[in-house]
């Protein structure tokens, strides 16, 4: 038998290294971080990705432009809706028509109900990451009731595909108004007992303030996006930048802060929700009555050219870029996903901290793996 | 001193012993017999408990979790431990290849041992405690951190590097928090006098100590339910184990019986501890008077003194329940922060107040 | 900036590159081996201030490979693409622009992994998403698996 | 100056903590907010939305007749290939010859659910259904064959 001994625990260097995940219960899936720790103190951080990788571009080329929304998805796969948008929005750019305007507000609010149920999964993880069960279940109420309205007017509840070419797959259920109000009173009546379990806590606080520092210039220089980025004070919100669906038609703020930390993007996301139920407020009254679809054609063919697509999923900013040949199918389809992006930086902002840090950043910068292996 | 009339389970042990002496005329033999009927007794009690806190627990949980736990096996869901039990006994206990085996196997057994020490002066009722030493509580803080020890011993011997470091977070942890546990309850001694639990119950007659002792007591009895709290390994302060870091920390490799142990002694590490504060700051056995109020401390009586005790210790056993189910878990530097920061000179402080106070005779 | 503002000082920085206007943003097409000093230039000219490296792909055209960087300016707000055409197949090599956008870095990796494009100078360039000892590359438009099957 | 910012961030602690107690204390003593559906017990009174994409499924009418005149739209909409349909030639009582479907098979095992095929059918002949307690032992039973035996297509459907 080989006895222990000190080279399996640690580098010449006197660094200890250890494999978090693929099977690790906060790494939110299976994504792999090699760790050279010094103590508790994290030296250097490695993702290794790949484990959930479907190759879901490959997949696009053999479908048709109908086709391939359905995988998109799978891949962000709390923003399904979101993906799917981008995706039809993207072939609509380059088909040259426009969705109907009724079907621009309803695609804005069930996008902004979709940020809701992600930003509250995201509240529930980080304190399940942080160690408190308990606000998991507080989220998933509300998320349940949005869910539920989703099911209702799509037909499913995670991975929609309520999105066509052209418009929305089938016109929202008679039901949808009334319940979207109902699920607005009940989030906005809760939101006090998220800040007063989680947000004002002395340990959350202690836990979040002051961690994974990420500096305005890293921010942009890596790429990140989304909410991970305008905590770090970096103006990319993609629905103000670059208004789609209905975006225009609705005042809103770009949540910024300057922190930089784990408290900042936790605050930046917090806030967004708030936004997210006006931003549904101002619209849900308004929905134009008319066609849901715009008529196109059986066959759907883009023609040759590049077209680039990007939208603001909960997670950042999510490109779409698709390269057409002229023919049925894409030539060529790259999805520029937020979380890809995002993690690169998770190095920068772990080295110097503790392994309960890591936990604390992997939470905030809000990883979903199969967006970032797609 | 003018002790109650209570109901007392002393009685009950009186008989047995006289109907085994009547039976056994060899005096050691006698003693051995007795040791025997307590140890088995005492295992089957704590086994029993420790199915109740379970299942308490997931209940209480779930209840702050809004939703309805355990409620499929047996009535309410009460034999939903028991099933958990009968699970863990049939897996296969892995002992990892490569792992210190001897050490690996001894460590939960002595976690679990340590934890079954600690009962030993613990005045359950009136006149009924397995071993009334006289310096019980300094028996009690000693070999409560002897389970240390075999902590250490398991994240050593699984040869794996979440338990390792959970294992050495833990030996930081329990070594740092002891000093608070000692001196909340060295402040307790100082007022009653006496390291003995059963005087320290008796000195309570006439009202417990966290109402007699005003708020330097109360401060103490706060700091004591939260640095036993982290020297016990619950969450807020259970960062030796601490899931979503280090995947389950020094018990990452236990699997059946052996994991059982270790899920054993944290209950009845939990009792232990909710027993001690009960009885040293809520007046153990002591039922509840009100000075004047004649006609209901004599209704308070008739409650029998076992009900007493396993009321309070239930009662801080709810209390520790509640963090867990709260709040989020500290870092471990937060953690020991805490400590020296906090908790220690606060509790310092507070111990020379405590002298002061009683020098003086400023209690009731 | 505007479409025809970039062309003039682009021109001006490299004159052997041409454009493309058909598509969204304005397209600059620039010989590979001209690519890292004319990147440098983007990201440190004060005028053009390309700070946001937002999209990092290639395409497979057949005969050759064809590199597509999406840049933007967040202070400036313009967009660019650059194209650099890499003719040989059989052992595509481009110079790293990891050490002017970091994201490069894990971007210029998925295309190592799914195209087989060199990056000279990357300081870490292995495989992504594949294992190590992955035959061929995924994306390219002759990648045979034999795993495959048609349904 | 230093205690009192000691002493404060003692009060501020606590309080928040006891703020959080609070609200974890509330549920517990209100047990009607407890949101679980006991699943099992409650199938007779669980009701699906009637959007709900839990499985393909052809509806027949009294007559066992279905409205599936086998033009494949479906199957050319599938991005998995969930959907195979078998057809064959009938002779029809004036002699001509038809195009009739012999077996719609359908593998719920590939299905993503995805409507597509639903959308794309001109005749109505498939809708989603409600089911989604899908869990077998056998991998091989969940490949279905839609149309009923001895079924026909309905009269006026082309």
């Amino acid at each position: 038998m080989r006895s222990l001994i000190a080279e399996d625990y640690v580098t010449p260097e006197g660094e200890f290294v250890i494999n978090m995940g693929p099977q690790h219960p906060s790494t939110h899936g299976v994504l792999h971080l090699k760790l050279w720790l010094n103590g508790e103190t994290v030296n250097k951080v490695e993702p290794h990705l790949g484990y959930i990788h479907r190759s879901i571009e490959k997949m696009s080329e053999n479908l048709s432009y109908r086709n391939f929304i359905f995988a998109t998805s799978r891949m962000d796969y709390l923003a399904a809706h979101i993906n799917n948008e981008a995706c039809a929005l993207t072939v609509e750019k380059g088909l040259g028509i426009e969705a109907p305007p009724r079907a621009k507000y309803v695609r804005t609010i069930i996008s902004e109900l979709t940020r809701l149920s992600s930003h509250q999964l995201w509240w529930g993880c980080t304190g399940l990451d942080l160690g408190a069960v308990t606000p998991f279940f507080y989220a998933f109420r509300e998320r349940e009731a949005i869910m539920e309205i989703m099911e209702e007017t799509c037909g499913a509840r995670l991975t929609q595909n309520y999105m066509v070419p052209g418009g929305l797959m089938v016109d929202i259920h008679p039901n949808f108004q009334k319940r979207v109000k109902e699920v607005l009173t009940l989030i906005k009546k809760n939101f006090n007992e998220y800040d007063e379990i989680l947000t004002g806590n002395v340990i959350f606080e202690n836990r979040t303030k002051e961690v994974g520092y990420l500096s305005k210039e890293d921010a942009i220089s890596y790429g990140v996006t989304g909410p991970t980025a305008r905590a770090s004070g970096v103006s990319c919100d993609i629905r103000k930048w670059f208004p789609y669906s209905a975006y225009d038609q609705v005042q809103f703020n770009e949540i910024l802060d300057t922190g930089g930390d784990c408290y900042a993007r936790y605050m930046v996301r917090m806030h967004e929700m708030r936004e997210s139920v006006s931003i549904i407020e101002q619209l849900i009254d308004n929905i134009p009555e008319g066609d849901y679809q715009t008529k196109t054609k059986a066959v759907l063919k883009l023609p040759k050219g590049e077209f680039y697509q990007r939208v603001e999923t909960p997670r950042g900013e999510l490109g779409v870029y698709i390269v057409s040949d002229g023919a049925a199918s894409p030539y060529r389809i790259k999805y520029r996903s937020p979380g890809f992006s995002n993690l690169s930086a998770l190095p920068v902002m772990a080295k110097g901290g503790k392994i309960g840090d890591l936990v604390a950043i992997m939470a905030t910068i809000d990883l979903v793996i199969p967006d970032i292996d797609r | 001193m003018n002790i109650p009339l209570l109901y007392s389970l002393s009685g009950l042990a009186r008989t047995i012993h006289i109907w085994l002496a009547g039976l056994i005329s060899n005096e050691m033999l006698l003693l051995t017999t007795e040791m025997v009927i307590m140890g088995i007794s005492l295992i089957a009690f704590l086994v029993l408990l420790c199915f109740f806190l379970g299942y308490m627990e997931r209940r209480v949980a779930a209840f702050m979790e809004i939703r309805l736990g355990p409620n499929r096996v047996g009535p309410k869901g009460t034999l939903q431990i028991v099933a958990d039990t009968v699970k863990l006994l049939l897996k296969e206990g892995l002992t990892p290849d490569l792992s210190d085996k001897f050490l690996f196997n001894l460590a939960p057994l002595i976690v679990v041992i340590t934890s079954m020490l600690v009962i030993a002066p613990i005045a359950f009722a009136k006149d009924f405690q397995l071993w009334d030493i006289n310096i019980g509580v300094l028996y009690v803080s000693s070999v409560s951190s002897i389970a240390v020890i075999g902590i250490l011993m398991a994240g050593w011997a699984s040869n794996n590097k979440y338990s390792l470091l959970g294992a050495m977070r833990s030996g930081a942890q329990i070594v740092s928090y002891e000093l608070s546990v000692g001196l909340s309850l060295i402040s307790i001694v100082i007022l009653s006098g006496s390291l003995s639990l059963s005087d320290i119950v008796y000195s309570q007659s006439n009202g417990w100590w966290i109402f007699k002792g005003h708020i330097p007591i109360i401060i103490s009895f706060v700091i004591f339910v939260v640095a036993s709290t982290a020297e016990i390994n619950r969450a807020p302060f259970d960062m030796a184990e601490a899931d979503q870091e280090l995947t389950g920390g020094f018990n990452t490799e236990y699997a059946g019986m052996k994991f059982a142990m270790f899920l054993l002694s944290e209950y009845i590490n939990l009792f232990v501890v909710s027993a001690i504060a009960a009885t040293i700051f809520l007046g153990g056995w002591m039922p509840f008077h009100i000075g004047g109020w004649e006609s209901f401390n004599h209704i308070m009586d008739y409650i029998p003194s076992f009900f007493w005790f396993m009321g309070k210790t239930f009662f801080i056993i709810f209390i520790i329940m509640w963090f867990r189910w709260t709040f989020p878990r500290l870092r471990v530097d937060q953690l020991l922060s805490l400590e020296w920061k906090y908790l220690l000179p606060i509790s310092m402080v507070n111990t020379i107040l405590i002298t002061v106070m009683a020098i003086m005779g400023w209690h009731f | 900036m505007t479409h025809e503002e970039l062309k003039n000082t682009l021109t001006a920085i490299l004159p052997s590159s041409s454009f493309d206007e058909t598509g969204e943003f304005l397209t600059v097409i620039v010989p590979s081996e001209d690519l890292l000093p004319f990147m440098t230039e983007l990201r440190s000219n004060t005028g053009l201030d390309f700070d946001y490296l937002f999209c990092l792909t290639c395409i497979d055209w057949k005969d050759h490979l064809m590199m597509v960087y999406h840049l933007m300016s967040k202070t400036h707000k313009h967009a660019l693409v650059i194209k650099a055409k890499l003719t040989n197949r059989e052992d595509p090599q481009i110079e790293t622009v990891c050490h002017i956008w970091r994201t490069a870095e894990f971007h210029e990796r998925e295309v190592f992994d799914l195209f087989g494009v060199k990056f000279i100078n990357h300081p870490d360039l292995r495989r992504i998403f594949l294992d190590d000892d992955w035959d061929g590359f995924p994306l390219r438009k002759d990648y045979v698996d034999e795993n495959m099957i048609e349904i | 100056m230093f205690l009192k910012e000691y002493f404060g961030t003692i009060y501020k602690s606590v309080k928040s903590l006891l703020t959080g107690m609070k609200v974890t204390g509330y549920y517990f003593t209100h047990q009607k907010e407890i949101l679980t559906e006991e699943y099992p017990d409650n199938r007779s009174t669980l009701k699906m939305f009637d959007r709900f994409r839990g499985e393909v499924i052809m509806p027949h009418n009294a007559d066992n007749e279905h409205r599936c005149t086998g033009c494949q739209a479906c199957e050319i909409a599938c991005p998995n290939g969930t959907i195979k349909i078998i057809t064959k030639q009938e002779l029809m009582p004036d002699g001509k010859k038809k195009k009739r479907i012999d077996a719609f098979i359908y593998h719920l095992e590939l299905c993503t659910m995805c409507n597509l095929c639903i959308v794309a059918c001109p005749s109505d002949a498939i809708v989603m259904g409600q089911t989604f307690e899908h869990s077998v032992y056998d991998k091989k039973t969940l490949r279905k064959v839609l149309n009923k035996p001895g079924s026909k297509i309905m009269e006026g459907v082309e």
